[in-house]
């Protein structure tokens, strides 16, 4: 076991991948000599050489359809883009192309591409660098979503998306780039639980809390803040968007028989909004209150000095728990 | 290449017939453009990899493929008709232009392997507007990538003249990017035939990208389902029927003594049974089985679309039963 | 009254919305001699011009983008997206700049930019034809989204769009386009009902059936059915998909305690989500079953001749309807 | 000129300044652009539309905006800072080259008015490589648009050199699409006067777009966040401060007796004057309340968004209470 950041760990995780497979080739804005502007790639292109490691003009549709090309001859290339509110100008290579070709060619054609994007917001950026797009890719039938939040899972299921031989939309949490946790390297991949599992990060009996990304982090002290309050809080970590693993989540739903589901999204036809609507439909005579969505407004993200007006919180959260749990909370005066 | 086009234009008009007999959903004909894709495709090599649109039944015939691959897709059986790395081609594309970014792409590849090989793409002079095309050139300029634009300039991007995508010559841009580029006679199969060898031959030799404007015709509708009369005059077809590419070779090979009253109807009775082919291998596809919508979505198991496969298959079945 | 098709009802739309206001241009592909490949705009070219019936080049990104400028220099552009399966090169035009500008800059820029897209499948086409992509636009806050399903409301709620100062997607169900319906075409803007309200089309007591655009004539045969069977299906037509009329669509609802939302789109994370989601949190305690998805599969449109294994159908309508109201269904003999 | 060029140098390095004193969340220099800059939006007239990018503050400048307008944004205060219609500008635009399109749009709109304004389009490097900025100089040709493109080649796209995005001119590619253009020194506040100039009138006149190539420097990191240490060498940097755009006018006027130490001081005391405004602005901002984070997502009253926005007064009223 090695303490890194998750930054670090997402490095040794293309690190390994390149090493394991020369096929795999990265390619994106900056991420040569600069190491991208994360500096995710740091070091790569000294070790692997300008083919292997390409900075690409700007242009992200030029990037992404360049990506289907190299796989068609065999190669499966690892894109990053640089930042969550860039991956539009891609949008269509992304849902007309590497989406579809598989299934358009039979299965004759593999599509192993890997579109990395840094993701989220709550770092003061500018606009545009703080998107939370995962719901248009969730809807997109052909890719796989991936959100990790911490150093272990971003190195393994990085991995594990580079070798899947479908396409993988990897949302990193870049919040959390600089938060350290322990990772081991060696432990074979083989080994690892399938990318796809959800994660019961704490347990609890009286309510499920559900996230994933950066929010996680945020979902875990809410949990933490509500003992204080003697509520139990089970925590999930979907790690998986795209398919969600609702074996897990429904287990744990139906123990607790309430939900709340947070992430920074707008709401309208989100994540949470499906992973309610499954649920519901699972769980049913199991659930003992309405599930509850915690998410970014359905505005477009807001000028930095508003964005925490905008993030779902810990307060905010446990504000829904208090509504699942049918304690006095801010609605309780409001008529519906 | 005079007998290549031939049985070509017998293709295309199979396909035009079958359509009208309902049996294909659609039917892009390639009337007009036999020269443009016959010549470049057979100055080609066979490990050369191309990314065609959808109007190339030509390439696709110079690259052999079986009579039923021309229809499978416009029949709407399939999402593509052959193997790609098989035929070393990529199935049809729709998406207006997306194709010549995937040729950039699979150039890169071969430049990184040191292979010789070439990728080629076909696009129309409508697809030069898309913005894929314009990242594609710049890509494949700034990698140095063996990669072929053709775009065969048929005049009309369905309705709207070529004119409302470029007031100037296509071929014209292509410099402006580092891309040295020929604008030919896209009805003269022997003008396309070395041009693309010209063009092949700079980018397996290491040059970089090369691109080639073909000046042709569209003859036909864009599809079957398009009527040209609301939007341009029979004078104007008039015009280009005169320069038809089949025509012309054959008046001039007959001229020559090269073509002789056999090798047409050699050639013909050639299109007649290809045609016949086509025709039976259209009429014998067998539509998948209902849970087929499921296969290939995924090329690893997946466990929310698994659910879904069982869900409908239980559905068929408590409806069978029913 | 006028009776006529649901495409000549939206040619009417147009017409009457370029006569009443002469900053309201349409610009698209193929839509000037030619009409548009629908021939939605067949004889417009002819009465407004080329200037304000503009064919544009082959670029959806570039048609996007011109008519936020046009919309800079005060015009009401109408943008006409040549299928459904086109309209993602303008993705990031849409998401990052038609949504977004009016909240960029405080209200003082505003987007009425209409953008029409023939919309859906069940017509035999070629691949990229049939896509259903509501779902992206609902869930990007900034943007309208309308769905109609019959000539009057296509008149209508097109006239309303182009009328709207914020900007609207606007989804015309093109396998409808031929179908016919009385048009008041006299009827003053004004007095009418505003665009963004669902409407009860059928009443019915037992469950709540939920659709939009072409989909509702299925749910409307399906209710059909159904009385055979002796039940009573209340039948909403949501035509607003963002924002989501919620008033009407609870209050049927907490009347019948059951619902089943149908749409061609895909599953996961679609519109029949986030109502489900929604109607859960708010009518919970009502609710008698779980809230039912009929939905296309999570795969990519297939090809024409398995398009009828994709689409709902009214049988696969009734079997829901059948399991919201624990009758025997196909999923009767299923654990879960 | 000289004199705006050295306000705009002040302007910027306050906006440094702010930065990393933690009152900015960001700032792009534009040092080294100066001329590029203002040599070509003071040969505007004050009726034409501008669309700029993000590195524009000498645009600004050359505009009037007021003190605060230039670090709103930046600060994270607000999305954009000055109002389009009374500047004649378009808020700054940070997905590279979309605005290349609203500027064509507009330049349309101009021509079906009939007016005789321009719009201008500023954007980098790296923006050349961007679909749409092809795509809208495909459009200007088409529709004849009255727009200027201007592209300022200060050699990077944040790490990335020129050579990624073009081996060859960059406007070497407008004439391809039938659009005129010049290269010229953008360090040379002159040449870019004139060349804009001549752009302006060329559109204005109804002869279509023309497109611009300003040579010149970024002097600083691509924005403060940027170490470009790990991507050029201080000499690379270096050779380019010789040819400094301000000090070489100033060396120029001084020679010619044009400039004098008053001139410089009273320029330096108005660059200071304006800096000590900006800053004082910068401060005094106020953020906005919680709520307003709902404003003017819509025009028009919105059923979902005024739930949320009740939901969430509620919140915050449950929340002051407790
Ligand atoms: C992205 C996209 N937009 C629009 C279309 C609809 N469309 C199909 S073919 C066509 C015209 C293409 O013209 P051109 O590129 O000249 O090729 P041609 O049909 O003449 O061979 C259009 C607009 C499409 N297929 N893809
Ligand atoms: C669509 C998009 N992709 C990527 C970025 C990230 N990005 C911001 S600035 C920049 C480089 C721009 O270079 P250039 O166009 O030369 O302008 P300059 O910064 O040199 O003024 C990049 C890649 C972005 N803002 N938008
Ligand atoms: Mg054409
Ligand atoms: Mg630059």
């Amino acid at each position: 076991m090695t303490e890194m950041t998750l930054g670090k760990a997402l490095t040794a995780g293309l690190q390994q991948a390149m090493r394991d497979d020369d096929k795999v080739v990265i390619m994106g804005e900056d991420i040569g000599k600069l190491g991208g502007v994360f500096r995710i790639t740091d070091g790569l292109l000294d070790e692997f050489g300008a083919e292997r490691v390409m900075d690409t003009p700007l242009a992200e549709s030029g990037i992404v359809g360049m990506a289907v090309g190299l796989a068609f001859r065999g190669y499966r290339p690892v894109v990053e883009i640089q930042f969550d509110g860039f991956v539009y100008p891609a949008f269509d290579q992304i849902v007309s192309q590497v989406a579809k070709l598989h299934y358009r060619t039979q299965g004759r054609v593999k599509m192993p591409i890997t579109i990395r994007i840094p993701w989220a917001g709550g770092i003061g950026a500018a606009e545009h660098h703080s998107e939370s797009p995962e719901a248009y890719f969730v809807h997109t039938a052909g890719l796989r979503v991936i959100a990790v939040s911490n150093p272990q899972d971003a190195y393994r299921c990085l991995r594990q998306a580079i070798a899947s031989d479908d396409p993988v939309i990897f949302f990193e949490p870049k919040r959390l780039y600089h938060h350290k946790g322990e990772v081991d390297l060696d432990a074979p991949l083989a080994d690892a639980p399938p990318m796809g599992l959800a994660h019961v990060v704490r347990e609890g009996t009286d309510a499920t809390l559900i996230s994933y990304g950066a929010m996680l982090t945020t979902a875990l002290d809410a949990a933490a803040a509500a003992e204080d309050e003697g509520i139990s809080l089970e925590v999930i970590d979907l790690r998986s968007l795209s398919p969600v693993d609702y074996d897990t989540v429904s287990a744990s739903v139906r123990k607790t028989g309430r939900v709340v589901v947070a992430h920074e999204a707008s709401r309208e036809a989100g994540v949470a909004a499906e992973v309610i609507a499954s649920i519901t439909e699972d769980c049913f005579h199991w659930l003992e209150s309405a599930p509850l969505r915690v998410t970014g407004h359905d505005i477009p993200y807001p000028p930095a000095k508003l964005e925490k007006f905008h993030l779902p919180d810990l307060d905010r959260i446990l504000d829904a728990v208090d509504r699942v749990l049918d304690r006095p909370n801010s609605l309780t005066e409001v008529e519906r | 290449m005079w007998r290549d086009m031939t049985v070509v234009r017998r293709i295309d008009s199979e396909g035009v017939a079958l359509q009208r007999q309902g049996q294909l959903g659609l039917w892009a004909p390639c009337r007009g453009q036999e020269a443009s894709q016959i010549g470049t495709a057979r100055a080609l090599r066979e490990t050369d990899f191309i990314f065609p649109s959808y109007r190339e039944h030509g390439v696709l015939y110079a690259r052999g493929v079986a009579p039923g691959d021309y229809v499978r897709v416009w029949r709407g059986e399939e999402g593509s008709a052959f193997d790609p790395a098989q035929m070393r081609m990529a199935p049809l594309q729709i998406i207006i232009g997306a194709q010549s970014l995937h040729a950039t792409g699979y150039a890169v590849g071969i430049r990184h392997d040191g292979t010789d090989e070439v990728a080629v793409t076909y696009f129309g002079d409508g697809a030069t507007s898309q913005g894929d095309v314009n990242e594609a050139m710049i890509f494949a300029s700034s990698y140095g990538a063996p990669v072929v634009f053709v775009c065969q300039n048929n005049h009309w991007a369905i309705s709207e003249p070529v004119t409302v995508q470029a007031k100037h010559p296509i071929a014209g841009r292509a410099p402006g990017f580092g891309i040295p580029s020929l604008r030919v006679d896209g009805n003269d199969v022997l003008a396309c035939f070395a041009a693309m060898r010209w063009a092949a031959e700079h980018a397996r030799s290491g040059r970089g990208p090369a691109f080639l404007e073909l000046v042709t015709y569209r003859m036909g509708p864009h599809t079957t389902a398009d009527d040209p009369t609301r939007y341009r005059t029979e004078s104007d077809v008039e015009a280009w029927a005169q320069r038809d590419p089949i025509a012309r070779l054959e008046a001039h090979l007959r001229a020559t003594g090269a073509l002789t009253d056999e090798h047409v109807a050699e050639a013909q009775a050639a299109a007649d049974a290809t045609a016949k082919e086509l025709r039976a291998a259209c009429l014998g596809m067998v539509t998948r089985e209902p849970l087929a919508v499921f296969d290939n979505v995924y090329a690893e198991p997946h466990t929310g679309l698994r659910r879904q496969r069982d869900d409908y298959a239980a559905y068929l079945a408590a409806f069978e039963e029913a």
